[in-house]
């Protein structure tokens, strides 16, 4: 069976995201004034082609552990998973 | 009259201090301005520099196309004088929709700083006026989101109203792909605008006018522009 | 069961401990002890290494800074100043090689920044277990991409560095990192706190909880398991912000608005303070509330010590700060008055008015506890001399052996790595990546500055004595390629535990090396970092001395290229004798790193380097490409290859083929020579007293090796710019 | 009220890309071999401060149009919105 995953990567909460900072500086001038916290990851969709639901997830899981992020900086959660064909 | 060329400062600009240089060795005069700034100090021409504006956070030339300058550097464009984009300043201006498509991550995804060679499209712009069609320049680029892209549609318009003004070739001028670093389509390295006034291209022609410190394919396009300053095409 | 003393924790030993109770009095509380465990640390106060680096030269016609300062300065004439200092970043880039290179570089480059000097280049001596492994090229891959982020982004060109790989290095890389600025003699500024009642002005990023106890927990201590609870004290780099504080603090001192300048590096805060407040013997009142922070939640200690990326810290009189305020507003940057300047000696942290820590500066930055630790030479070594490759029978031709030494990744090209840096930024860069040292014009004038980093880590294993001195010599004769005079030193140690004898022999059997060279080649030693702690239970790296050695070149129009033009002549300068221990030869054809290093003759040295920059001055060079790794027959190589020309030579001397083409003896560089100035430059080796050898001449596409074997310029560049893609095509794993 | 948008900007479906590409090569040789169709965005989380849930709606969506993604190559989509004090 085949299942599409969605993985969101994400910094690991105190550490500084110098991306999401720049562009929370940045919101004023262009006009936005009430938008704060701004935090950018990464979003990774792939398909996973497993016996059953289970391995799917396990090798999504793994997968996002050891080539999408590193434990050291960063966390992941998987969002979503659904049947694809 | 010394021709003026405006060079504008975004936050992470880096070619900012070159850029100016090269002017100035081409007898122009060189007006540094400040991404904040709301007049271009009446120049001729202006010039957006390459570097990091912003980090190139988000997207490359996404936050410092809403600077204040921009308005300016609209409005100067509008009414057909000289706009040139280099490698940020490149896209900034896609970002600014004054030139179509866009430039993404290069296809190895690596940075590269290197010297590659383009082949010259087109003489109906200011940087290109004094080049004949199909001369190669030696030019180094050095860019990590340098491959261009955009949906049929654009690229049709493009080729139909010959927007491309530099193509990657190899040193005899052939369009192979082995020429092409960053992936981008049609080996396109170089765009202008539909009235051609407006130009951007990820190689770095300031880089190339000192024979010291590099080739000198940039050479031509400021003399090219500094001249067509000085009698502007009607 | 009682879980240890908190002092421990934090990594200061019983008696370091003791040591502050005595200093304060009283027990220190909580804060205090941070400050101290980090102050102490091996990283931030030397603990291990002072003695020895005492010993090293460090006074000269040239030098305007020695070491103390952020950074060494050197006088380049006209009224301006080379400012250079080398650090290492391998311990966060073990375990997050994008950002531990990356931080490593803006660290770098704030020193640099620090004594008022634009950033003007980069370079970055690395070291990687071998490529066959998907770690190592893991490592490398981030590492690289890590430099290259930040270097390009602050928009400093990196234009010089090297790439090396060895088994020990697979759980250990060697991530160093050189910067150069240049400034006005006159515009230099001092890390001091000057002036009684002087405001301390924390400019540029938030703090935050980032590698709290980072230089006590990751750069003081081996990587075991529990590197695991160190691993938060990664930082993330943000170089857009760098550059705004780069151009921001040269456009106060610009405007003579700073009375000192300091970076914050390890140990934050605490380390900035008490530095700057001892280097003028003068107090600090600090108040913590002042300190503009990314975590509101944050506790006393973790202010005084976070190592938030991104922040300098300015002295600056009450009057000039709202034109200090008026430049970083400009540049986005926040700048906050955190303390002033006292004359009590004292750095008091406020919190609400509530005093929560008051340490003697000097305790913290100069009365750190001095360890002259047990020494003993390896046992291996005696065993290692014995088993010289030289006498070794040839398992392969010499022309298979040529194929495997020009392909060895030490050897090959590392364009795949230099390219991913932008080498061009600021037009100044005369020669970049690829020539035997870089050389940066001074703009506006025919000088320039000549720079390379040079270390071999096989050397320093089998003697770190000559490991020390060769670092020293190659560097210097890099530099002396170029035509350029050199005229001072920065460096990195990196070794092993310090706590254990063998490398405390090795360090200090290093350091007498390098302070021998430097002596005999007048390049005395201005700065540089020591890293300590690279080694895991089952391997420790090589004893590594990387040299980052700074040349002035009066007119870089006479600069040789290290490339052949056609129809010259061809010349082997100094002596090969029969030196393969440590070579690379030995370690890609026998599999052996073994023997004893080439020796080293320093009259020799200096002579040679002499001779090449007379002989440039005097225009009588094409090329010069100094003889190291790989030995003559690399060397030829790679001027064929550079200047896509190539040679017929006889080989000389009665050695062996394979001794006399892969025989690293020192002292050596392949020049070539118009045929019309051949008698003017053997007349000028003649007066140096340089031996010389006419090997034979330039052109074709041809590599002829006498009547041993024959190959292209075309299929070495094959080999050589094919060698590292080669390895890393599979390289894609990502961070 | 404050509101946090989780917002994915993604490239267009016809457009290559590269990441996800340079992703897909590497999976193979760590041993992945039943892992396809890699496409990596970016992930975006931002707290809207507004009167009333359309209000911070609009809001975030004309942050997410204007800024956060180039209709020229990229669509986004807010993934949730949750109220946060
Ligand atoms: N190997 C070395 N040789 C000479 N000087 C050194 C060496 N290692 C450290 N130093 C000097 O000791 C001082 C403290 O070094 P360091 O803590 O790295 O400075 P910083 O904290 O400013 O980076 C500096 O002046 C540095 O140049
Ligand atoms: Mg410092």
């Amino acid at each position: 069976m085949k299942r599409r995953f969605e993985i969101v990567v994400s910094l690991k909460a105190g550490l500084l995201d110098p991306e999401g900072k720049t562009i929370q500086d940045s919101l004023p001038t262009m006009g936005w004034m009430n938008v704060s916290d701004v935090r950018v990851g990464k979003h990774v969709e792939l398909t996973v082609d497993a016996a059953n639901e289970e391995e799917a997830t396990t090798l999504a899981q793994d997968v996002a552990q050891r080539l999408l992020s590193n434990p050291v900086i960063e966390e992941f959660r998987i969002l979503s998973a659904e049947d694809v064909r | 009259m010394t021709p003026r060329v405006a060079v504008v400062t975004f936050p992470g600009s880096n070619d900012d201090r070159d850029a100016l240089r090269a002017v100035r060795m081409f007898g122009g005069e060189a007006i540094p301005v400040w991404h904040r700034d709301r007049d271009l100090h009446g120049a001729e021409a202006v010039l957006l520099p390459g570097g990091f504006s912003y980090g190139d956070y988000l997207r490359t030339g996404a936050i410092a196309r809403f600077a204040p300058v921009m308005e300016a550097v609209r409005d100067h464009a509008a009414t057909g004088r000289p706009v040139l984009g280099v490698c940020n300043g490149f896209q900034i201006l896609c970002e600014a929709g004054l030139l179509p498509g866009a430039l993404i991550r290069n296809r190895g995804l690596a940075f590269i700083c290197r010297r590659v060679h383009v082949r010259v499209e087109t003489s109906r712009t200011p940087f290109t006026s004094g080049i004949e069609v199909g001369e190669v320049l030696e030019v180094p680029i050095k860019h990590g989101e340098g491959q261009f892209v955009a949906d049929g549609e654009t690229l049709a318009r493009i080729g139909d109203e010959g927007l491309v003004v530099f193509r990657y070739c190899s040193p005899r001028g052939e369009i192979t792909d082995h020429a092409n670093p960053n992936g981008s389509t049609n080996n396109i390295a170089g765009l202008r605008n539909e009235s051609g006034n407006v130009v951007g291209l990820m190689p770095h022609p300031e880089h190339a006018v000192d024979p010291d410190v590099g080739p000198v394919g940039g050479q031509p396009l400021f003399e090219s522009l500094l001249s067509s300053v000085l009698a502007p095409a009607s | 069961m009682r879980d240890e003393p908190l002092h421990r924790a934090l990594g200061l030993t019983d008696e370091e401990y003791w040591a502050v109770e005595e200093r304060l009095g009283r027990q220190p509380n909580r804060a205090e002890l941070a400050m101290y465990a980090a102050m102490w640390s091996e990283h931030c106060s030397y603990k291990s290494s002072k003695a020895h680096l005492r010993s090293l030269p460090t006074q000269g016609p040239d030098v305007l800074v020695g070491p103390g300062e952020n950074a060494g300065v050197v006088d380049v004439g006209d009224g301006l100043a080379c400012v250079f200092k080398m650090e290492s970043h391998s311990h966060p880039s073990a375990i997050e090689p994008f950002q531990g290179a990356a931080t490593g570089v803006g660290g770098i480059v704030r020193d640099v920044l620090s004594v008022g000097a634009r950033p003007v280049a980069l370079l970055d001596p690395l070291r990687f277990g071998p490529l066959d492994e998907a770690h190592n090229r893991w490592l490398l891959g981030g590492v690289v991409a890590g430099i290259g982020q930040y270097g390009n982004s602050i928009g400093v060109p990196t234009v010089g560095g090297e790439v090396k790989f060895a088994p020990c290095h697979t759980a250990n890389p060697t991530v160093n990192v050189m910067c150069i600025g240049f400034a006005p003699r006159d515009a230099l500024v001092r890390a001091r706190a000057e002036g009684i009642g002087n405001l301390f002005v924390l400019i540029g990023a938030h703090t935050g909880r980032d590698g709290i106890g980072g230089v006590s927990v990751l750069a003081s201590r081996t990587l075991d398991e529990s590197s695991h609870e160190s691993r938060p004290s990664v930082q993330i780099g943000d170089p857009f912000y760098e550059k705004l504080l780069i151009e921001a603090c040269l456009k106060m001192i610009e405007a003579g608005l700073l009375v000192g300048l300091q970076d914050l590096g390890g140990a934050g805060i605490t380390c900035a303070l008490s530095e700057s407040a001892a280097r003028a013997d003068v107090g600090a009142d600090l108040d913590l509330g002042a300190v503009p922070l990314r975590d509101r939640s944050m506790e006393d200690f973790e202010i005084l010590t976070s190592e938030s990326q991104e922040r300098m810290l300015a002295i600056v009189t009450p009057e000039n700060m709202p034109a200090v305020e008026a430049v970083c507003e400009r540049w986005g940057l926040s700048s906050a008055v955190i303390g002033r300047v006292t004359g009590d000696g004292q750095v008091r942290a406020r919190l609400r008015g509530q005093v929560v820590a008051e340490v003697p500066a000097r305790s913290l930055a100069d009365e750190a506890p001095e360890y002259t630790r047990p020494m003993q030479a390896p046992s291996y070594l005696e065993e290692l001399h014995e088993d010289d490759p030289t006498f070794s029978e040839v398992p392969v031709s010499v022309a298979d052996a040529f194929r495997l030494v020009l392909g060895a990744p030490n050897v090959a090209s590392k364009r795949w790595v230099f390219e991913q840096y932008d080498s061009l930024v600021q037009g100044n860069t005369i020669a970049g990546p690829g020539a035997p040292a870089a050389v940066i014009r001074i703009e506006g004038s025919l000088k320039a500055v000549a720079v390379s980093t040079d270390g071999n880590g096989r050397y320093g294993y089998l003697d770190p004595f000559l490991g020390g001195a060769h670092a020293v010599a190659e560097a210097a004769r890099n530099v002396a390629c170029t035509g350029a005079r050199p005229v001072a030193v920065t460096n990195c140690l990196n070794f092993g535990d310090p706590e254990r004898p063998e490398v405390m022999w090795s360090f200090a059997e290093t350091i007498r090396g390098m302070a021998r060279a430097c002596e005999a080649l007048s390049t005395p030693v201005t700065g540089g970092n020591v890293s300590f702690y690279n080694e895991t239970e089952d391997s420790a790296i090589y004893p590594t001395a990387v040299v980052g050695m700074i040349g002035i070149l009066e007119d870089y129009r006479l600069m040789p290229r290290p490339a052949f033009q056609p129809s010259h002549v061809v010349y082997l300068l100094g002596e090969t004798f029969p030196e393969l221990g440590g070579t690379e030869y030995a370690d890609v054809v026998l599999g052996k790193v073994s023997g004893r290093p080439p020796g080293l003759d320093l009259e020799r040295e200096v002579a040679l380097q002499s001779l090449l920059g007379e002989a440039a001055r005097v225009d009588v060079l094409t090329s010069a490409q100094d003889c190291s790794d790989g030995g003559l027959a690399v060397a030829l190589a790679e001027s064929a290859m550079f200047g896509e020309t190539g040679f017929a030579v006889t080989v000389p001397g009665d050695l062996p083929a394979h001794v006399a083409l892969f025989s690293e003896s020192a002292s050596r560089a392949v020049v070539s020579v118009a045929p019309e100035k051949a008698d003017a430059f053997e007349e000028l080796a003649r007066s140096h007293r340089v031996a010389f050898t006419r090997l034979g001449e330039t052109g074709g596409p041809r590599m002829v090796f006498d009547d041993l074997f024959e190959s292209t310029v075309a299929e070495a560049r094959d080999l050589y710019e094919g060698s590292l893609p080669g390895l890393l095509d599979v390289r894609r794993e990502a961070g």
